[in-house]
């Protein structure tokens, strides 16, 4: 466990860099010897009053903790928002992109492709803009809906079909063949003798 | 394990049991040659490096000799030579046979080195390289570094982001990158168009519950349309997402969809 | 024009919320008052002060000035990261060096450099990056495109302009060799006096 200021720090920039409110669960990751929930809160807290007089604060909502801009500073910053077109997160383009080119897929196939949990709202982003809809339930306990992309999707594309989609061959070759980084920071190659 | 019994190459017809000493290539390493080097230039640059070899003096006759020992070995493998590796090697012999022709005092004048192009381009060509080693080595946004964009308390009026295919291709790239699907998902375009008529057809199914098996096909939109329409069919039975029934012989054939059984 | 300190806060919440870089001449425009260039700077500088000893910097871009964590750690940010983008592969790194060090350049071009063909989906992936663009076209039979790098390229890899590029290694500028009547049976390495 680093010190309490190289704790925070860490704390800081990872909840800086994170695109949604981060709970302890996750928090606790940053560190190699988990500090518990009671320390871990109590970094957050004096993180949070290290802010109290800035723009920007530390809030803890129910889904984990974020830094957001303090309410009253948003006519500033609503100057500068100019007609920059909003972006989707990477987990919402990854999906969409699995259900266009996988079609129909469940939310555990998505999951199992992307090797991460798919929330609630990735979804309902998705079926809100009206792109993706289910067709149908596969017969497996559960019974989960089954998603396709849709004739709104195409059009908003502007493609005539799923075939003038971008080949993904060709998308492949350009990705370096290296190991992915493990997701452990000292996970041991050793697996024997498989490829 | 390093014991190798089978011959790994042929070098100009004979079977070679061992790699010359000064070819080292690991013995399962020829199939990923063709990926190790990214073309003749690399490859040359790699056996001049490897032999601590002034590019600016190439001795030619042993350069040649260890680059046919390598295309040969790639091609005794069966390996698909790229037309690049065959045309440098003609150029190599070139330069060779040219470097061995004595040269009458008004030519000799002109003071061409037959390797001056040669050096050039390999010269220029591992400057790049180390370029590309010390670009790839930058902190790069997304992947050393995070740009940083905090949540805006009471975001006024809610635009709906653009995408266009260049994000679904880069969200593709992030999945393959992580994910490494590269191996086993070759979606062709054929499969694409049977994963879009599957759809359809659920979507059918919802609406109808039941339709008859000809209700699925629209002859007016030709053969094509047809087959795939046959082939989605078929993918979706398969996957057991549609139940296909037929009483008897030359009865109607119904398609439902597999949860909706019949009570 | 409100207060130093007040100024810095605002600037700060307007950095941290922003999706982009900010230019001066965006900046300028969270004041009622223009600060002026120069003072905005300065402010910009003791922020950038402010923030030294952080896991977050605040960096001056070829776009402008953006909040980013520090390299050093990305160790620590990683676990928590489910979305890295691809590692490019070799051939998509020497291309893209290429363009950036020769630019404009046609495709052709780089063909020749690397002595192999470039294959579309390379092309692409820069493109889709935003790191490369069509800038013109050269004079010659096809008309073929001219590629460059966009100003994207030098904010994702922290620089401010072109020149900021990793200075090329020499290579001898007059290709100066023996002429040797017959093939020389080893590398003598009597090169008169040159780097």
């Amino acid at each position: 466990m680093p010190s309490p200021t190289e704790a925070k720090r860490i704390l800081e920039a990872a909840l800086l860099a994170a695109s949604e409110p981060l709970p302890l669960t996750e928090l606790k990751r940053l560190f190699d010897d988990d500090p518990g929930p009671d320390t871990l809160r109590r970094l957050l807290e004096e993180l949070r009053d290290d802010w109290r007089d800035r723009a920007v604060e530390l809030v803890s909502l129910a889904s984990g903790w974020r830094f957001q801009t303090r309410p009253e500073f948003e006519p500033f910053i609503e100057r500068l928002r100019t007609d920059r077109p909003p972006r989707y997160s990477r987990a919402v383009m990854e999906t969409l992109a699995i259900i266009a080119y996988r079609q129909p897929v469940t939310r555990g196939d998505i999951e199992n492709l992307r090797g991460v949990g798919v929330s609630a709202s990735i979804i309902q982003a998705l079926e809100g803009r009206g792109w993706i809809d289910v067709v149908g339930h596969r017969d497996t306990p559960g019974r989960p809906a089954l998603y396709a992309t849709t004739r709104t999707f195409l059009d908003d594309l502007g493609l005539r079909s799923l075939e003038e989609l971008p080949p993904l061959d060709e998308i492949a070759k350009t990705v370096a063949l290296e190991a992915p980084s493990a997701p452990a920071p000292d996970a041991q190659d050793a697996r024997p003798g498989n490829a | 394990m390093s014991e190798i019994a089978a011959p790994v190459a042929r070098i100009y017809g004979e079977p070679l049991a061992e790699l010359p000493a000064d070819l080292y290539i690991p013995p399962d390493a020829l199939e990923v040659m063709l990926d190790a080097f990214h073309g003749p230039l690399d490859l040359l640059l790699y056996l001049i490096r490897r032999q601590n070899l002034d590019i600016l003096d190439i001795a030619m006759a042993p350069l040649t000799r260890q680059y046919l020992e390598y295309v040969e070995a790639m091609r005794s493998k069966n390996l698909e030579l790229a037309a690049e590796y065959l045309v440098m090697a003609a150029m190599l012999m070139e330069i060779k046979s040219r470097m061995l022709l004595p040269r009458p005092p008004a030519v000799q004048a002109e003071g061409e080195d037959p390797r001056a192009e040669l050096v050039r381009r390999l010269l220029e060509y591992e400057q790049m390289k180390q370029a590309a080693h010390r670009l790839d080595a930058l902190p790069q946004a997304g992947r050393d570094v995070i740009a940083i964009s905090v949540f805006i308390e009471k975001a006024a009026g809610e635009r709906l982001p653009d995408v266009n295919l260049r994000d679904l291709a880069e969200a593709w790239r992030g999945l393959l990158h992580r994910a490494r699907l590269g191996a086993h998902h070759h979606i062709t375009r054929e499969e694409l168009s049977v994963r879009e008529h599957m759809s359809r057809v659920l979507r059918r199914l919802q609406e109808h519950r039941v339709l008859e098996f000809g209700e699925l096909f629209d002859p007016a939109r030709g053969v094509p349309v047809l087959v795939v329409t046959l082939l989605a069919l078929l993918e979706l039975a398969r996957e057991t997402l549609v139940d296909i029934t037929q009483s008897e012989s030359y009865a109607p054939i119904y398609v439902r969809l597999a949860h909706a059984k019949p009570h």
